[in-house]
This record gives structure tokens, C-alpha cells and sequence, in this order.
């Protein structure tokens, strides 16, 4: 147990360091930083890049890429608890009923369905049907481990609520 | 704005019933409840993403609306098939597959973002690169481990390059895997595609070098890793489109699977590094014969006789229990013995079997209720009271050669089943379990051997106790 | 336990809906909006506030209220996710630990320094001294209670690991 | 935009310290480094803000940064002779000062950002309307507590409306409140000011009108309950000042304290809204006389004797430990009498004295080793087999009463005490404890009292014991 704990602890400050250094590389390369901008100005919509140049000076005004920037950091928060949160629930399930979990989270990884659906719509909206149509695969492939995980867990957990039976020779 | 606000707690709603239903798995009267919350979470957060897909829909509407529901429907139609109709001794390679859909869904929906993006930021694209590489390696490491699994023949062949060349290989792609994805930083929109092909290329190569090297046996640990790969897939998935459910929804996945895979090779005394690049199995070399020289065998009759004059019986269930899926012969054979007043426990020890929990969902199937499987911690003190361990299939789990120090099992738990007063040991030969190496415990005193196919001797033994 | 259990369960669902309730009104409330519009467009900065007319037709682009909707969205959602991570773990904490918990979480409240020292700077920038000088007191008061906090969990702590002494007399 | 990066992983990592913090808490072993980890914590995120701060500012800067490092030394000394100077029974009044002072923080916090923001949209007004409402009600309200708490005459005397009346206020404020909240939400920055000094108004009456009128022993629960609003506080204020970590570490109080204050009303069996807004005590209609008419005195000598020919000796501290301050010569006594071959424990009932865990923090105090302390279910079924009890100033955790329907503390598990072969009871005289009923306990055949303050009373014995 203590083993476990230890190895929690690791596990968690590992993945910390591995994001935050991907992160950090990908920040402090100064050419990606110029890409982006201009990548940026290439876009169809109107963007209020004017904002960008007296940005830095002024204190308290939120640009389009500070923004994008603080909703990486929520994103990257939100990470990092949500795993102190399944740890924490997670190390309290039962040995017996390791394999409807790993059915079960497994059905919760088909979640990316909901990155598909959204991504579905800016592809239509670019007039993409060849992209809708790989979106497209995707819904089905993750609506099947979607149903399938939850499925198949439920048929386990069935099984172990149910009581035992008469003989059934 | 206003449906937004909406959208977006009914979001957090679906994060919170993931959350509770995990919590509620914590025990089997509960988690069939926190099963239902999963499903309940994941409709709330389907339906309002196709809500809100079709309110951004400015083109191709009823396209794309009509491409959404029909592959909802073709994956519905094909998840609940797979989900009804595969056998429970199939669950670790099912648990594999969808493992594997859902790391090829991740690639799939970052390539898709990335293709119709048109200003992504560079820690999105850093995120769709990690979504097109993990997703890629647990697409085809999980196929390759549901094949090994399933004992298809193209899998079973040996690996055929040396372990040294396999390493440079390896470093190979995980280092090209790093260049491209350090190049589609900086990337223009169509270079980006194109890195993004590069990379999952890398990946599904990797994928395959990673894991065909590492045996059948060792899969369930690597399918618990792929499964935490998945969630950081969707995780990564998340950070591309912008979606805090994908985010918490993916790193609880990954949370359960770190955590899975650790808690295997805690049991197995084995480290992770071992199990997935090898090392870890010394040759054989105790004399087998020599071991097995006191051997004595016995009959199903004598097995009968055995147990019915015993007061607590035991049995030790293990893989050979899954293979022979002899499991509601155990149950059957269990009741009978219970009506003729005798106390049956089940004694689980935590890696019997392939997967973690095998044996329990095994013998829920077979209706044995869950207040008489014993875990290691409360059985083992007791097993000098019981009168008859009947070891079904199972060997490295009650090898007492894991006392001692210097053998490949050695540290690893057992199930103290040499202390009780006599032990009858069914499995098909001498050949050795998982680990291989001889088990001294068929040669004991107490001990005697019944050889055959699990299910068939368990059925000659409840034969013979109806004759009694 | 089954009790507390329960109860935990009430007492997370309801923080969620008294915040979620809350935050209803407020976004449901049409003539706060324009206020809040107004008040943004007599800002002394220069805020890209020309995007705002065409933004709601295009799908993808990000304006500035739109993103400060998605901060507090993220800020909501770190927030229920912490209660969990709080919860799970305060629950693991024994009895005779309850005393040196509370005055360690107490200590942890002193969190509001941070937010004392930031919105100091905001102060100074608008020269308002006064303001600066009572952002000050609450820095005082609340390293107070970190320090206070914190020292006496430690004076606690530090009595609960010693073995016991010879007698005093 | 880089140093903002290095800042906000600071600033995640002291988030990620915190709640390591509080994990580590789980041990006696461990919990100081729980504690080191909570100061690294917030020394990182201090610092962090500190230099953040620095860059930001364009005017006023030598003189912001002089106010700034003024005030956390003044902090950090009056922190530091509060911490090091208070007496361990103080301890209560002592959170409940913290309480009040970080809530006064968070109210001068939001004030501030409201004063200078220019641009707070309809969310940040809600946010810094709540921080008002919620951390003016911690203020006063722990005010009062520790006023309660530390006897001061003022806070004794009885609240002079009834209950009625009371209420009405209670509602009038609140409802005011809730007003002043919903127009501040489309005022302009003047006029937002002035209503959140309203809010804060209100807020600070209504910490008083709620808390004065509750009865001084149930203080503990309202201390817990406002400790859980300072952490509530303290997040609202995160949303106006747009930190996460202010948000987490905030919610981490906030569920800290929910939680106590449930264990206490359970432990107590009484519902929080019978705490707050009384009406849960019943009257004492139970004859004192009557029920004390067979009590039995005894001497310290007696006492010593008695303990001295035990083999095992059980003690069982309450609330008059504390008053009397104790616990070192209890300490010292058990010493003296372990020397002597005895076999001394010590039963801590969960709701003995006034705050969740009062007794070990004594006893710690007191150099008792922890392993000493018997938590109520590990000892109430052995308590048979106890030779002598000695209840040192305990009351309501110990009368039988409570196995009984229709009393005011029905249904509170107790220390079976009376089950003991010998029980002898050390306080002053036969009033009641905190529930305010008598005790048949100390009327029973195998229990003696010894009348006297605690601390001489258990000194007498310490000197009997010497002269045996
Ligand atoms: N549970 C997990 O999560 C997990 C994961 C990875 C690895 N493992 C490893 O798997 C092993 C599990 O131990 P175990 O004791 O359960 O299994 P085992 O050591 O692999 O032994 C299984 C035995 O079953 C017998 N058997 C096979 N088919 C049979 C049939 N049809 N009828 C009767 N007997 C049959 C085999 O002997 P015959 O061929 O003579 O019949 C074999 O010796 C451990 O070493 C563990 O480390 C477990
Ligand atoms: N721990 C918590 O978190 C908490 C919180 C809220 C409420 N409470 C309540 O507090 C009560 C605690 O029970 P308890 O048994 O510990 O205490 P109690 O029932 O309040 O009784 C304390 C006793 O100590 C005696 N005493 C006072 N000063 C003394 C002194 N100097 N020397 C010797 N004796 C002295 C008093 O009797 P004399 O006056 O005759 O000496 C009194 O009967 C429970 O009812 C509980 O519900 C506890």
C-alpha cells in the first residue's frame, strides 16, 4: 500500500512534468510564437489582431492570445485535478471489481464523441464533406466503445448483484 | 450566449456523473448505480454536443446532421452487439478493442480539427501532435494485444529482430515522432496535415514494435496501460477543441489505468519496465522431473469422497478455470457440497487469471454470490482450518517457490494453500503457468493431482458426489 | 458513514446548484448584459471591441466576452472538481487529526494574499493610494492567518510525533 | 508573456502542494510534512504573486511595494506571536480569530478589485458581491465565537429578542442582501461600490444576529461551518480576481469545513439546523435529586488504591480536562501507575471537550503517546474487561441516558463506561455538562465520584500514589 502510495505520488508528479515541459518547450520557441501570429492574420475571419501591438504595455486588458492562453492553463488545472480526483476515487474500488472498471472507464474514453460532434460542425461549416465524412467514422468508432464499454459493464455488474441460483443440473 | 450557458452545465453536469460514478464502483451494490450514472453522463453530454453542433451548423446541414445520427446508429447497432454477444472469458480482448477504437477516434477527431483549423494556437497544435501519437500507439498496441489474446496465429509468431536492434528502432520513431511534432509547431496549415500523417504513421509503427515483442501473458498489463494512453488521448483531445469534459472525462480514464497497471505489477512483483521491454523472466532452470518426482495422482471419486467428508472447502480458481470455462461447474458443484453441509469458500488472489478481477466476474457469471470470494489478506491466515483446497487451474498463484528468494516469482503473494490439511490440484499436465517455472507444491504430502480439462473433472467430481 | 456519505453527496449537488442558480440569474438577467456592454466600452484601454457586432454569426472566433464567459466557466468547473479532490481527501483524515486539519485548512484560506497582492498592483496603477493602503491591511490580516495557521499546526503536529517523555515531576 | 507562464505553473504547483498537504494529514507520521508542504505551498504562491505584482506595476511602484512587504511583517509578526504564544486550551478561540480574520481579508480583497476595476463583467459583480456577503458573515460571526468561546462578559449575556423576531430580522437581512446583490449586478462602478458596502453592512449585522444567539458549547459547529465560509469566501474571491488557484485552494477549505461540521452534528445526533437555529434542546424535566439519590464519594486515596491494584485502567477525558487544564499531571499520573505494572489507556469519545480532536491535542500537549488514544469503536467492546475507570471531567459522552428514547441526546454514541468493573468520576460538583441533564451514571452501584477541580484532584492522587 505504501508502495501504491508512493508510486500515486510519482505517477501524478510525472505526468505534471511531462505536460509542463511540452508546454514550456513549445512557449519558449520564439519562431513558433511568429508562426502563430501570422498564421493568425491569414485567417478569413476578423480578428482583432489591432489589439495585439499595445497589448504588453497595458495592464489589465485581455487579448484574443492572452486568453487562449489562460483557457490552456484552466484546461491544464483542470488536468491535473481531475487526476487527483480519479486517484483518489479510484484507489477505492475494490479489487473484485477490477474488470467492470476497466470496461467501464474504458466506455468513459469514448467521451472524444463529443469532440467529434463539435468538430463535425466546423467541418461542415467549411463546406468539408470528405472531413465530415472521417468525423464521421470516428462518431461510429467512439459511439462503439461508448455502448459496448457501458454494455458489457453492465452485463458484468448484473452478474454480481445478481444471487446465487438454484443448480442448474 | 444564453443556450452556451446552458450547454455548458449541463457539460459540468455529465463531469460530475463520471465522477460519482466511479466513486459508486467502490462496491457491487452500488456500482451497477454508478454504471448507470456513466450512461447517464454520457448521453447528457452526447445529446447537448449534437445540440450544439447543430446550432453552429452554417453549411451542410442537414449533411452533416444526417452523417451524425447514422454513424451514432452504426455504432450503437455494433457496440451493443460486441457488448451482448461476446463470451466473459473474451473480456480482456474485448476491453482491448475498445481500447483501440477509441485511440483511433482520438486521431481521427485531432486530424479533423487540425485539417479545418484555421488559426490554432501553438499549444493546440502541440495537443493535437500528442492526441495523433498516443491514439495511434493505443490503436495498434491494443490490436496487437487483443490478437495475442485471442490467440490469433499472425500474432503468435515470435518477434524477429534482436532486442537490441528493437530498442534502436524504437528510439528511431519515438525521435521522428518528436521532430515532426517540433516541426508542426511551426507548421502552415498544410504542412501541419501532412506532419500530422507523419506523426500517427510513427505512432501505429510504434504501436506495433512496442508490443508484439511482449508475451501473450504479460498483455493484461499492457492493455491497463493502453487504457490510461486512451484517456490521455481523449485528454489531448480535448485541449484541441477546447472542451472541459474531454479533458476531466479523459484523465479519470487515464487516472484508472495508471493506477490498474501499477497495482498488476505490484501483485506481480514485477516493474513496468520489465514487463513491456523484457528482462524480467529468468530461463528455467530447476529440474523439473526432479521436482515432480513424488507426484501422486488421484481420482475424481476419491476428490468427491474428499470433499464430502471435509467441513470447509476451498477452491483456488486460476487461468485454467477461464480456459476450460469451468466456472458454472464450480458454482454447480459448490452448491451440492453446501447442501450436504459443507462451508465452500473461493480464494482470489489478486493476478489470478489474465486479467485484474477475472475470476470474480467469471464466477459472478456462474451465480456465485460475492460475500464468498475471499481476498488474499482475509483467506491466508486461515488456511491452516480448512480441510480442502481444491486448486482449479490455477499454479503461479500458489507456488510456494515465491518465498523463497532468486526465482522469477520471488516477493510476488501467495495464496497460503500448502498449509491446509490436504490439497487436490486439478489442471490437464505438470506443464507450467504463466510464469514457468515448476510448482513444488504438486509434489507435497497433502497434495495429489487430478488431471484433465478443468470443466470435465469438475463434472466427473459433482457426478461422483450425486453417486455418494 | 453511510450518513456522511449521503450527506457529502447533498452538500456537493447543492454548492453546484446554488452556484449554478446563481450564475443563471445573473447571464438570464438581458439589461445586466447591456450594462456590462456600456461599461466596457467607457474603458480608458483600447479593447478590441469592434469584433463584438459580427461575432455572433461566425462559429469559430473567440471575442473578448465570450472568452471572459469561458474563464468563468473554466473557473466553475476547477471549482467542483477541487470540492471533490477536498472532499475525498478531508474524509481520509482521522479524528485525532481534526483539530491541526482545521487550523491547517484555516491556514490554507490565507490563500486571499495572493488575490490581496495582485489587485495591490491594479491599485497602484490607478494611482489610488487609498486603495492600495487598505489592500494592505488586508495583506497584514491575512498573512496573519497564514502564518498563525500554519505556525500553530506546526506547534500541534510537532506534539503529536514525540514519544512520550519522562515524568515532569 | 513568458515570465506569465513560469508563474501560473508556480502557481499550479502550489495548488498541486496544497492538496498533497491535505493528503499527507491522513497520518500522525506524515502530517507534519503535510503541514511543510501547506507553508511551501504558500511561500511559492506568495513569492509568485509578489514578483507578478512588480511587473504590473506602472506607477506608485516603490511605494506599493513598501506597503506590501510593511504588511506581511506585520502579518507574519502578529501571525507568528499568536501561533506561539496561545495555550493549547485556547485553541478553539484561536481558528475561530483565523476564521475571522481571512474572511475580513476576502471582503477588503473584493472591495478593492471592485473599486478599481473598470470593466467587471455581470459574473465578476456576482463573484465580488458573494466574497462581500460571505466573508463580512465569517468576520462577525467568528467574532462572536471567539468571544463565546473566551468568556468574555460581553458575549454572554442572553440575546434579547425572541426567537421570532429573530428570524424575521435574519430573513429582512438576508433578503436586503440578496437585493443589494442583484442591483449591484447592473450598476455602474460608483454606484456597485456603494452597494457593496451595503452588502457588507448587512452582511456583518447578520454575522451577528446568527451567531449570538447560539449557546456558548455549541460554538465548535459554527467555528467548523464558518471556517468552510472562509474557504467559500476566499474561492468567490478568486473568481473576481480571475486566480485558480485562489479557487482551489479556496474550495479546499470550503469542503474541509462542511465536513467537520457534519462529523460533529452526527457525532452529536443533532441536525446543523437545530445548531444554528436552536430548538433542538429540550427542557430538563428529569429530577436531578432523584436520580443522584444513591451517588457515593470517594477519596484520592482511595482512588490511588484502587488504581494501583488494577491491571488495566482506562481514562476517559471531557471537556473539564480542558477547563482544568489537566492533562499533563494526567499525564504524569499514568506514568506513575504504567511504572507500577498497570496497563493505562485513554478513551477519546469523538465530540469530548469542544473541538473535533480537543482531547489529543491535549493529550498530545501532554507528551502522550498517540498509539494510547482508543478512539470509541476500538474500545467500547472491550471496556468488561476494564478494572478502573476514571472519567476526568467528562459528562455527556458518558451518560447512558443517550441509549435511551426521548432524551436530548438519544441516539449520540457513547463510551460504554458503565460496563467497567470499578468507574470513579473526578469534577467539582454534580452539575450538568453541555446537554444539560443529569448523569445516572454517577448513581450507579460500581461508580464513585471524587469532587474537585481536575487538575488538584488527579495531583492528590499523583501524591497517594507516591506515598503507596
Ligand atoms: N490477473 C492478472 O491481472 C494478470 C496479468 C498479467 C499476468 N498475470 C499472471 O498470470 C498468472 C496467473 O496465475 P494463475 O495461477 O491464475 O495461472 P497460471 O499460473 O498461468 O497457471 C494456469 C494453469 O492452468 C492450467 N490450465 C490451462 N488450461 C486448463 C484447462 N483447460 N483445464 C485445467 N487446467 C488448465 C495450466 O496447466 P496445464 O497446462 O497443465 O493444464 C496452467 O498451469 C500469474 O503468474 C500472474 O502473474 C496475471
Ligand atoms: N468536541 C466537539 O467537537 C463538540 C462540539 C460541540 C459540542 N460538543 C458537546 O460537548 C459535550 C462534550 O462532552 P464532555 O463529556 O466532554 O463534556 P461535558 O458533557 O460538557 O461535561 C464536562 C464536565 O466537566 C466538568 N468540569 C468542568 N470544569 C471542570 C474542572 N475544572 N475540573 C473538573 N471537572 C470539570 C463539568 O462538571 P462540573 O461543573 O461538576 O465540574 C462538566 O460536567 C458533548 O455534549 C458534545 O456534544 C462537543
Amino acid at each position: 500500500m505504501n508502495l501504491a502510495k508512493r508510486s500515486k505520488l510519482i505517477i501524478m508528479l510525472g505526468a505534471y512534468l511531462f505536460l509542463v515541459t511540452g508546454f514550456l518547450l513549445a512557449q519558449g520557441n520564439p519562431s513558433a510564437a511568429t508562426e502563430n501570429t501570422s498564421a493568425e492574420q491569414s485567417d478569413v475571419a476578423p480578428v482583432a489582431d489591432t489589439a495585439d501591438a499595445d497589448s504588453d504595455t497595458a495592464a489589465d486588458i485581455d487579448t484574443d492570445t492572452d486568453d487562449k492562453y489562460a483557457m490552456l492553463m484552466a484546461g491544464l488545472t483542470i488536468f491535473i485535478i481531475s487526476i487527483f480526483v480519479g486517484v483518489e476515487v479510484i484507489t477505492k474500488v475494490p479489487q473484485k471489481l477490477h474488470t467492470p472498471l476497466m470496461s467501464g472507464s474504458n466506455a468513459i474514453s469514448g467521451i472524444t464523441i463529443v469532440g467529434a460532434i463539435l468538430v463535425s460542425a466546423k467541418c461542415a461549416n467549411q463546406n468539408n464533406g470528405l472531413a465530415v465524412v472521417l468525423v464521421g467514422i470516428a462518431i461510429a468508432l467512439a459511439m462503439i466503445n461508448v455502448v459496448g464499454g457501458f454494455g458489457v459493464t453492465h452485463r458484468m455488474l448484473s452478474m454480481f448483484t445478481k444471487r446465487k441460483k438454484a443448480p442448474s443440473t | 450566449m444564453d443556450s452556451k450557458v446552458i450547454y455548458d452545465i449541463f457539460y459540468l453536469l455529465a463531469a460530475i456523473l463520471f465522477i460519482l460514478g466511479v466513486k459508486l464502483m467502490a462496491h457491487p451494490r452500488t456500482a451497477r448505480r454508478g454504471n448507470m450514472f456513466g450512461i447517464l453522463g454520457m448521453t447528457i453530454a452526447i445529446v447537448i454536443s449534437v445540440l450544439s453542433a447543430n446550432e453552429q451548423l452554417v453549411s451542410l446541414k442537414p449533411f452533416t446532421l444526417f452523417v451524425i445520427g447514422l454513424c451514432c446508429l452504426i455504432g450503437i447497432l455494433f457496440g451493443g452487439i460486441l457488448a451482448t454477444r461476446v463470451k466473459m472469458t473474451e473480456m480482456p480482448q474485448l476491453v482491448a478493442v475498445f481500447n483501440g477504437i477509441g485511440g483511433l477516434a482520438s486521431v481521427l477527431v485531432a486530424g479533423a480539427a487540425l485539417v479545418v483549423a484555421n488559426n490554432f494556437s501553438v499549444d493546440e497544435k502541440l495537443a493535437t501532435g500528442l492526441s495523433g501519437f498516443i491514439g495511434s500507439i493505443t490503436f495498434i498496441g491494443s490490436a496487437v494485444a487483443a490478437g495475442k489474446l485471442q490467440e490469433l496465429k499472425f500474432f503468435k509468431k515470435d518477434f524477429p529482430l534482436p532486442t537490441f536492434l528493437r530498442h534502436l528502432i524504437n528510439l528511431a520513431l519515438v525521435l521522428s515522432c518528436g521532430w515532426a511534432g517540433y516541426a508542426l509547431l511551426n507548421a502552415s496549415p498544410d504542412q501541419a496535415v501532412l506532419l500530422y500523417v507523419a506523426i500517427c504513421s510513427f505512432g501505429f509503427i510504434l504501436g506495433y514494435t512496442l508490443t508484439a515483442p511482449i508475451g501473450g501473458a504479460d498483455m493484461p498489463v499492457v492493455i491497463a496501460l493502453l487504457n490510461s494512453y486512451s484517456g490521455l488521448a481523449a485528454s489531448a483531445t480535448g485541449f484541441v477543441v477546447g472542451s472541459n469534459i474531454l479533458i476531466i472525462a479523459g484523465s479519470l480514464v487515464g487516472a484508472s489505468g495508471i493506477i490498474l497497471t501499477s497495482l498488476m505489477c505490484v501483485a506481480m512483483n514485477r516493474s513496468l519496465l520489465s514487463v513491456l521491454f523484457g528482462g524480467g523472466k529468468a530461463s528455467v532452470d530447476v529440474d523439473a522431473d526432479l521436482v515432480y518426482a513424488t507426484v501422486k495422482r488421484t481420482t475424481a471419486d476419491d476428490v468427491a469422497m474428499m470433499a464430502d467428508m471435509s467441513e470447509r472447502v476451498v477452491i483456488v480458481p486460476g487461468y485454467g478455470m477461464a480456459v476450460a470455462q469451468a466456472q458454472n461447474a464450480v458454482s454447480d458443484m459448490a452448491e451440492i457440497l453446501e447442501k450436504r453441509g459443507v462451508t465452500v469458500e473461493y480464494a482470489i488472489h489478486p493476478v489470478a487469471g489474465r486479467m485484474p478481477g477475472h475470476m470474480n466476474v467469471l464466477l459472478a457469471e456462474a451465480d456465485v454470490d460475492y460475500e464468498q470470494l475471499k481476498e488474499l489478506e482475509e483467506i491466508n491466515p486461515t488456511f491452516d482450518t480448512v480441510d480442502l483446497a481444491i486448486v482449479l487451474g490455477a499454479n503461479d498463484v500458489v507456488n510456494p517457490e515465491a518465498r523463497k528468494e532468486g526465482t522469477v516469482i520471488s516477493g510476488m503473494p501467495i495464496l497460503d494453500v500448502d498449509k491446509a490439511q490436504q490439497v487436490v490440484i486439478i489442471k490437464r499436465s505438470l506443464g507450467p503457468g504463466y510464469a514457468g517455472i515448476p510448482n513444488p507444491l504438486f509434489a507435497q504430502d497433502n497434495a495429489t493431482m487430478l488431471f484433465g480439462d478443468g470443466r470435465e473433472a469438475i463434472q466427473e467430481i459433482i457426478a461422483a458426489l450425486k453417486d455418494l
